[in-house]
């Protein structure tokens, strides 16, 4: 039996909650960077899983730009990260807080 | 006629030349310069009575220019010569020149000598303005001109905080009487369209009762203020911290009668208002009574003729109540000469025995003083109405038409009448007679006489107070004044028909009355210098009418004025405003704890904003 | 360039020019002289504008109206009545003395600048009748006088500065929003988007909106003028600001409220006006008695006198709200009165504060003795603004009370206590002042020439207009009646007849 | 030609590509290229000079190119290109010339001070460029994917410019977080457009109008929720409340140059996209997204004058005082009326000068008292009236410029938006935008009373970093090029404030045809 294409949805619904989730919980600055990028393949799973449904390539060809800004954010991502982790040995978000107030 | 314009001109120039040059004139120069001026006024007010004596039917203005006029109100400067005006005039002057020609004497060696003179010319004129004018503004300007001028020469002395607060005193209280001038201004306008005297002419009127009554009482409130009727003459006691010759000019002669004019020139509107004039009335013989009561007790010799003063313009306003217009200006007229020349005497006493007012440390100054004792015994005589002096006359016209009114307002005179003569008795045998009691004051040498440039003014307000009841005896034919005021007064003057034989019955009373009042005085107080049986305390506080005004209305005023300006204005008014700013700051400072650095919470306070934006969208969406 | 453009330009390029003159530091007083000729030069001009207005013509004149910003439909519309002539007048002779007062200063560049710049603010807004226009010179007049107040002011000026910028601002913020408003819903009747005055007039406002537009237009006059409740900024900027700026706020920009309300609030929604006139002038008899009553427990002069100025305005509120030719004439000459006679009250507390440092009164005492010509010019100016009949004064507040007994009865009848109160609360500071003697006998040098000549213009100007104001009020007198007739012939709101309080009589 | 022709035999169907609707972002990507290149072969010794006249012409060409289609586009039907997915129409070329206008005035003021902190390389001019062209691409983007490319271009760019000084701690805290921020709302963008893909079946702005005016969706929850998720990554951009916590930290902690520059950038990128989006695609939906909007609109105004109140330092408060500028930009999209965009595109230009010209004085500042483009407290500028009266008179003016004093493109900025939210009869909202000008006013008050009041106190040394080989040249011949800018941003702000009629044209020229 086929799978209906709302399931899909609902699982990349889920996926993209646990990545926020993920982000907002976790305070190791790395982990909270791979939560972000489960994101994103969520997003990808919901174009292509609406690219089925509509039957329209659209859908997936958009799956490509998002790889693409997706690995553009990690190459600065970690470039920021590891200039923050060159300055201190362990690095968790809560303790780049000396900007506040 | 025109010669109006001169007798307001000379004390104009007066004050003004010794504005610019008086400090260079020095002592005695600015002293003539000043008698001078008022002087050629007075001579000026006799060349108009000159002249108006042939035609007195029908009042001469001098118009003069267009002061301001906006909408439907169009005030002019302009001076007015009727019976009245020219009455005044005359005897205002008279009696400025006489007390100019005193003051040159008693203020000399005054450092601020040539100012005292600025602020006597600048009150002659003012009251010039006063009783010319012929438009209530300008009226209004010699009114209040008046008041300042008193507010300065009272806080004349201004090191002395006494003086200070009481010409502050009288300036506020004739303020206060002030705002009844305009308001009956104001309805006078609305009413009659105009503020010129010339439309109040008697029976062209058509104002309804109430309204009339509305104005004359607004009209007498400003005159009880300047005139020192019974709510609001306190300030008058205070005003003795003057320079006596001010007291002498201004709170006995001149700007005290101001009042009694006022009413005068509103008769036509009185004659509509009889519930009025029946309040007019009763607050005359009110004032007269309580302040002679009063004078009983004073001590000070200023305060005795101070009250003697609030007293007998009870009586003038009594006689306007009743409708006895002339007897009231007659009555002023006289009062004038022996209330001047009584103030004058006493400032000679208080001259000579250098700056000493208690007439407890006086006594026995006959020997010392003939010439001012002469005339203090005149002075007080006439006062009393003791015949054939001024004062019987004159008193004795009020009081006749008060009798025609109601005797009961007849009776209450004539108790009045013999209080009156009772405490200048008392006043004459403690200064003049008895014991000496100056040596600690004079230290040691006898007082003297004052000078002539004094004593020659004391001498020729004698005469005048004496021979003063020519100007209108009872008699037909005789009664010049009353007479030269009749197109003045026309209609509005109350005529009471009185059998002849009760007028002579009520002449009989006064000098009955009179002669009483004169023996009780020297049974009491020939002797002895102080009787405590009969200078009760209340009439010594002036039955403390004042002590109740400063706590009422000076400390509770202070007071409230303080917490207005502390509590109200900064913590209340000024409070919200502040308390805006404060919650606004309180928010930018609880944005700041928002702001906490951390990453994490910022995210948390997105997804937050987006669960509350989904929330909406869900709520429109189920719609 | 018509006379008014030239009365704006003229110290607008003079402003921006300051910064930029040519002065070594330590002849920098040129440049204070260079701010005295350009206001002189003013002065000419207003004087120019006064000559050749022709009192009997009804309407505008020297009126300039040229396109500004055309997709706003704003033109640069000036324009002159019997008001705005007496006002420029005013603002042009306080100028100059104000520029004269100016000294002690290291800043004279910036001080003269900014000086400029609000002269040109303030005429701008008399004469503006565009409302985008009048509303950006009514901010303009913030700027110069927050830094004013902020750079050369004395004691807690900072915060004062603020408070009044953020305070008017405020206000000024519902004005704008008031007009852009009526522009819309003239626009969307007329389809004609305009800015000007009397274009505006005829928009039919439906009561609701009038009532709505009313008070946002009155919010920020009553801000300025100051009518109570919104008065607490004026005593903190009045005291903080240094003496020719102080001049110019209470003598200038106190009636740039006043004016507004008249040339704005009346002409714009006059039914409204007549129906809320019970509120205005019970604010205004509020003000009059408040303002005197707090004056009166004041303990600092300064602020003393921006208490009277509120009293004083209150009663300028009262003559324009009575709605009677006498009371608006009466409270336009006020104006005049009451700028004069504050600016030289003003002056003298800068002399006095010159020579013992404080304005607070138990410090002073004793200056009668020291210094009497100082005491008398004194005692002249405090009883001209008590309204001693015979200076300036005088005229205005009889005018005023006369105008609102006619209609407004009771009003009057109570206005007319605060002639008392006035009396009180300036004799008693008087004499604290003057009278009592001061323990220790610190020295108060007597008026100098140079502090005598500063004041005297405005003391020969006390007792001229005192007894001969004829030539303002004949030029006051037609456009006070013409306002007046013009709120009591509007008929009522459209829609809801909002129902005219009982008092209001026929005006005789 | 040659290389034309054999890529015409191959099989595939290229997009017909009319490089005039692309001319800006070439001009800029070429720009930058070019830049790269030149650098990379001169080797050893930089040329800023060079980079920088490169970068000018490049921002030139693009003013330049986008005045070109807006003279264009006057009379021309809908222009699509490249298959429909860029729009160049009035609208998109004035915020062409918006982005040539921010560009011309940063490259004049930033380099030099950058220069103190990182040395001449020629990144941060690419960088610019780069970010530019993100910012005209999201302008013209008519497709949701490729306004989310644009927005990742200026995003990505923005990140690593706010980290270019990667040796202070502040800058490499404020990198991190606007990266992390930026992501995640990035994604959630991401996410948005997805639904709106699967409810509408296409990404393209003007298919989408087409299809939802069609058919009503009986659910539209998805759709509902996609656009709730567009809004909250265009809100993020542009800084409004409640997505506003980023920007304080990273204005404070980026190099005040950069922070001028992205205050501008990102803002006229997102709003151009905004407009945009909610112009063609959902103008169906206006009911269901005007009162987000206006709520987003009001919360920045409010928040975003009241927070400024107790702050202490001065870039802290500018970004404060750039939030309540997005809430007054965001009243003008909530008007949504023809005449409401171009008074928020006059808004847009009128904020865009006057920010970066604030932040370049913010810089001259902080270099004249020698605090190397780090933080820069209130208690810094007291008394600089004395010692700069010049500098401290045009920041005064600036500052005012902002708080709306009358005659200054600021006044009538705010004036053109009250009068869009009058004009659709919301009077209340116009009140509260008012006074909401009114509580700003007390901030930029201080800022201006800090630099009138006080003695000028010595400079407590700041901890000036480490400058790798910066040229220790006059601070007088390093600020030359920055004045210029500040007083082009003066002449601007001031000159049209005065005179307005000619922006105001160009801004109504400016409607979308899409």
């Amino acid at each position: 039996m086929t799978i209906p294409g709302s399931w899909y949805l609902v699982v990349a619904a889920l996926l993209f909650g646990l990545g926020a989730f993920g982000v907002l919980t976790r305070r190791n600055v790395i982990v909270m960077f791979m939560s972000l990028e489960l994101m994103l393949n969520a997003v990808n799973l919901t174009f292509v899983s609406y690219a089925r449904m509509l039957n329209d390539v659209g859908g997936q060809v958009d799956v490509f730009f998002v790889l693409v800004v997706a690995a553009a954010e990690v190459v600065v991502g970690l470039g920021i990260i590891v200039a923050i982790f060159r300055q201190r040995a362990t690095v968790t978000a809560d303790d780049i807080s000396s900007l506040k107030g | 006629m025109g010669a109006v314009g001169f007798v307001v001109l000379f004390p104009l120039l007066g004050f003004l030349v010794l504005l610019t040059f008086g400090r260079r004139l020095g002592d005695p120069v600015a002293g003539w310069l000043g008698t001078l001026a008022v002087f050629g006024s007075f001579v000026s007010a006799i060349v108009v009575w000159l002249a108006r004596l042939g035609n007195e039917g029908h009042p001469y203005v001098l118009r003069l220019f267009d002061w301001f006029s906006a909408g439907g109100l169009h005030v002019n400067v302009s001076f007015r010569v009727d019976g009245l005006s020219v009455a005044m005039i005359l005897f205002v002057t008279g009696v400025a020149t006489l007390i100019h020609l005193y003051s040159i004497g008693y203020m000399k060696g005054d450092p601020l000598y040539h100012q005292f003179f600025v602020y006597l010319n600048l009150f002659v004129f003012s009251m010039v303005v006063l009783v010319t004018a012929n438009t209530l503004p300008l009226a209004f300007l010699g009114w209040e001109g008046v008041g300042a001028c008193s507010y300065w020469l009272i806080s004349f002395w201004f090191e002395r905080p006494t003086a200070a607060s009481a010409g502050k005193k009288a300036f506020i209280v004739n303020r206060i009487g002030d705002t009844g001038f305009l308001l009956g201004t104001f309805l006078v306008f609305e009413h009659l369209g105009s503020v010129s005297f010339s439309r109040l002419t008697a029976g062209s009127l058509n104002l309804s009762p109430d309204t009339a009554t509305a104005i004359v009482l607004l009209f007498f409130l400003a005159a009880a203020g300047k005139s020192a009727q019974l709510p609001l003459f306190t300030w008058l006691l205070d005003a003795m911290e003057g320079p006596t010759p001010v007291s002498a000019l201004i709170h006995a002669a001149t700007m005290v009668t101001a009042g009694v004019y006022l009413m005068a020139r509103l008769s036509p509107i009185l004659a509509l208002a009889h519930t009025a004039d029946l309040v007019i009335a009763i607050v005359g013989v009110a004032t007269a009574f309580v302040a002679a009561m009063a004078a009983t007790a004073q001590t000070d010799i200023k305060k005795i003729v101070a009250y003697s003063t609030v007293s007998q313009l009870g009586y003038m306003m009594l006689g306007i109540g009743t409708g006895a217009y002339t007897a009231a200006i007659f009555l002023m007229i006289t009062h004038a000469f022996y209330k001047a020349l009584i103030f004058l005497g006493s400032g000679s006493v208080i001259h000579s025995l250098n700056g000493e007012q208690n007439i407890r440390r006086m006594g026995a100054l006959k020997k010392y003083m003939p010439i001012t004792t002469v005339t203090m015994i005149l002075a007080w005589l006439s006062i009393a109405g003791v015949p054939p002096f001024s004062g019987f006359f004159s008193k004795g016209a009020v009081l006749e038409n008060a009798f025609g009114d109601s005797p009961l307002l007849w009776a209450a005179g004539v108790i009045t009448a013999l209080l009156t003569a009772y405490y200048m008795g008392r006043l004459v045998y403690v200064v003049f007679y008895g014991t000496p009691r100056f040596e600690e004051v004079t230290h040691g040498h006898d007082p003297h006489e004052s000078p002539s440039v004094m004593t020659i003014p004391l001498i020729v307000l004698a005469a005048a107070a004496v021979i003063g009841g020519l100007l209108n005896l009872p008699v037909s034919g005789f009664g010049f004044l009353g007479s030269w005021l009749a197109p003045v007064f026309g209609t509005a003057q109350a005529a009471y028909p009185m059998s002849a034989g009760l007028k002579d019955g009520l002449m009989a009373t006064d000098a009955v009355v009179a002669l009483l009042g004169v023996f009780l005085s020297w049974r009491a107080w020939g002797g002895v210098s102080e009787n405590p049986a009969l200078e009760r305390k209340i009439f010594f506080n002036g039955w403390y009418i004042d002590a109740f005004y400063d706590r009422a209305f000076a400390r509770t005023g202070t007071a409230v004025a303080e917490v207005a300006d502390t509590v109200v204005d900064r913590q209340i008014v000024d409070g919200a405003v502040t308390g805006v700013a404060g919650v606004a700051r309180l928010v930018g400072g609880a944005g700041r704890k928002v702001q906490s650095g951390l990453v994490r919470s910022y995210l948390l306070i997105m997804v937050g904003g987006l669960i509350v934006m989904l929330g909406y969208v869900l709520t429109v969406a189920a719609r | 360039m018509g006379y008014l453009d030239w009365l704006i330009a003229v110290p607008a390029v003079g402003a921006l020019v300051v910064p930029f003159i040519p002065v070594s530091e330590e002849r920098r007083s040129l440049i204070r002289g260079f701010g005295l000729a350009i206001s002189l030069v003013e002065l000419v001009l207003a004087a120019v504008v006064g000559v050749q207005f022709n009192s009997h013509a009804s309407g505008y004149q020297f009126v300039t109206d040229v396109h500004w910003i055309q997709s706003f439909g704003v033109s640069w519309f000036l324009g002159a009545d019997g008001i705005t002539l007496v006002l420029i007048l005013l603002t042009a002779l306080l100028f100059v003395i104000a520029m004269f007062a100016m000294k002690g200063v290291k800043d004279f560049r910036a001080y003269v600048g900014w000086m400029l710049l609000l002269e040109a603010a303030c005429m701008g807004s008399f004469t503006s009748l565009d409302l985008f226009a009048f509303f950006v010179f009514f901010e303009l007049t913030l700027i110069p006088s927050y830094f004013l107040i902020a750079d050369f002011g004395m004691g807690a000026s900072g915060k004062a500065a603020v408070k009044f910028f953020v305070y008017t601002f405020a206000g000024s913020a519902l004005l704008l929003v008031g007009i852009v408003s009526l522009v819309f819903i003239h626009d969307s009747e007329t389809h004609r988007l305009t800015f000007s005055l009397p274009a505006l007039m005829d928009t039919h406002l439906s009561g609701t909106t009038q009532l709505l537009l009313f008070l946002a237009f009155t919010a920020a006059f009553a801000v300025k003028t100051p009518i109570f409740p919104f008065h607490t900024w004026s005593p903190d900027a009045y005291r903080a600001a240094p003496i020719p700026a102080v001049v110019m706020l209470a003598g200038v920009m106190a009636k740039l409220g006043s004016y507004g309300i008249i040339r704005f609030d009346l002409e714009l929604f006059p039914s409204t006006a007549r129906s809320l006139a019970w509120l205005m002038l019970t604010l205004a008899v509020i003000g009059i008695l408040y303002g005197a009553v707090v004056a009166a427990g004041e303990r600092d002069l300064g602020r003393l006198v921006a208490y009277s100025s509120l009293s004083h305005m209150g009663f300028i509120v009262l003559g324009i709200f009575a709605f009677s030719t006498e009371g608006m004439s009466g409270s336009i000459l006020q104006m005049v009165n009451h700028g004069i006679y504050t600016a030289a009250l003003f002056l003298l507390l800068g002399m006095i504060y010159e020579r013992r440092g404080t304005l607070d009164m138990a410090k002073l005492g004793g200056l009668q003795k020291r210094a009497p010509i100082f005491a008398a010019v004194f005692m002249l100016v405090v009883m001209a603004s008590v309204g001693l009949p015979g200076l300036n004064g005088f005229i205005g507040e009889f005018l005023i009370l006369v105008g609102t007994f006619i209609t407004h009865r009771w009003w009057a009848v109570v206005a007319v206590a605060g002639v008392v109160a006035s009396a009180v609360y300036m004799l008693w500071a008087y004499q604290r002042v003057f009278h009592r003697s001061q323990a220790d006998a610190s020295p108060f040098g007597e008026i100098k020439l140079k502090e005598a000549l500063l004041v005297a213009p405005l003391l020969a100007l006390i007792v001229l207009l005192g007894l001969y104001p004829a030539p303002l009020l004949a030029r006051i007198d037609p456009t006070a009646s013409a306002v007046v007739q013009h709120v009591l012939a509007a008929k009522g709101p459209v829609s809801d007849g909002a129902s005219l309080p009982a008092v209001v009589k026929g005006v005789k | 030609m040659i290389f034309a022709n054999v890529l015409s035999q191959l099989p595939i169907a290229l997009p017909a590509i009319s490089y005039k609707a692309v001319a800006p972002e070439l001009v800029l990507f070429g720009g930058a290229l070019l830049i790269l290149l030149v650098s990379a072969t001169v080797g050893k010794r930089e040329l800023p000079g060079l980079y920088r006249a490169i970068a000018l012409v490049a921002a030139l060409a693009e003013g330049g190119f986008s005045g070109y289609q807006l003279y264009l586009a006057q009379g021309a039907k809908a222009s699509l290109a490249v298959a429909g997915a860029i729009a160049y129409d009035g609208f998109s070329a004035f915020a062409g010339i918006v982005v040539a206008a921010i560009l011309l005035l940063a490259i004049l003021i930033g380099p030099g001070f950058i220069k103190r902190i990182a040395g001449d390389g020629p990144e941060f001019l690419v960088l610019m460029l780069i970010s530019a062209m993100g910012a005209t691409v999201m302008a013209q983007g008519e497709d949701l994917i490729v306004i989310f490319i644009g927005l990742e271009i200026l995003s990505i760019a923005l990140y690593v410019m706010v980290g270019y000084r990667i040796g202070d701690g502040l800058a490499r805290e404020a990198a991190f977080k606007y990266f992390i921020l930026g992501g995640f709302s990035s994604a959630i963008f991401l996410y948005g457009i997805a639904l709106v893909y699967g409810a509408t079946g296409t990404t393209n702005l003007a298919k989408i109008g087409a299809f939802l005016a069609l058919n009503v969706l009986t659910h539209d929850g998805v759709l509902l929720f996609g656009l709730a998720l567009l809004l909250l990554g265009f809100g993020f951009k542009v800084s409004a409340v409640p997505f506003h916590l980023w920007s304080p930290d990273v204005y404070q902690g980026a190099p005040t140059s950069v922070t001028g520059y992205m205050a501008a950038m990102a803002k006229v990128g997102a709003f151009a996209a905004l407009i945009r989006v909610f112009d063609i695609a959902f103008a169906g939906q206006i009911v269901q997204w005007r009162p987000i909007v206006v709520g987003l609109a009001i919360l920045s105004m409010v928040f975003g004058a009241l927070f400024a109140l107790r702050q202490r330092e001065l870039k802290k408060i500018l970004a404060y005082s750039s939030i309540n500028h997005a809430g007054f930009i965001l009243l003008g999209v909530y008007a949504g009326t023809a005449a409401a965009i171009s008074n928020t595109l006059f808004y847009l230009i009128a904020y865009a000068v006057i920010v970066v010209g604030t932040f370049g004085l913010v810089s001259i500042v902080q270099d004249s008292i020698g605090v190397s483009e780090g933080s820069c407290s209130l208690d810094q500028l007291r008394g600089l009236a004395r010692s700069r009266p010049a500098l401290a008179t045009v920041t005064a003016i600036m500052v005012l410029a902002q708080a709306g004093a009358p005659f200054t493109t600021g006044f009538l900025a705010k004036f053109s938006i009250i009068v869009s939210v009058v004009e659709i009869r919301e009077y209340w909202v116009a009140v509260v935008a008012m006074l909401s000008a009114a509580i700003a006013v007390a901030f930029y008050l201080r800022i201006v009373l800090a630099m009138f009041r006080g003695e000028p106190e010595e400079v407590e040394g700041e901890r000036v970093l480490a400058i790798q080989g910066a040229a220790t040249e006059a601070p007088a011949r390093r600020q030359a090029l920055a004045w210029i800018g500040v007083s082009l941003s003066l002449v601007f702000t001031v000159g049209f404030g005065i005179f307005p009629q000619p922006l105001l044209d160009l801004a109504a020229r400016a409607h979308i045809v899409g």
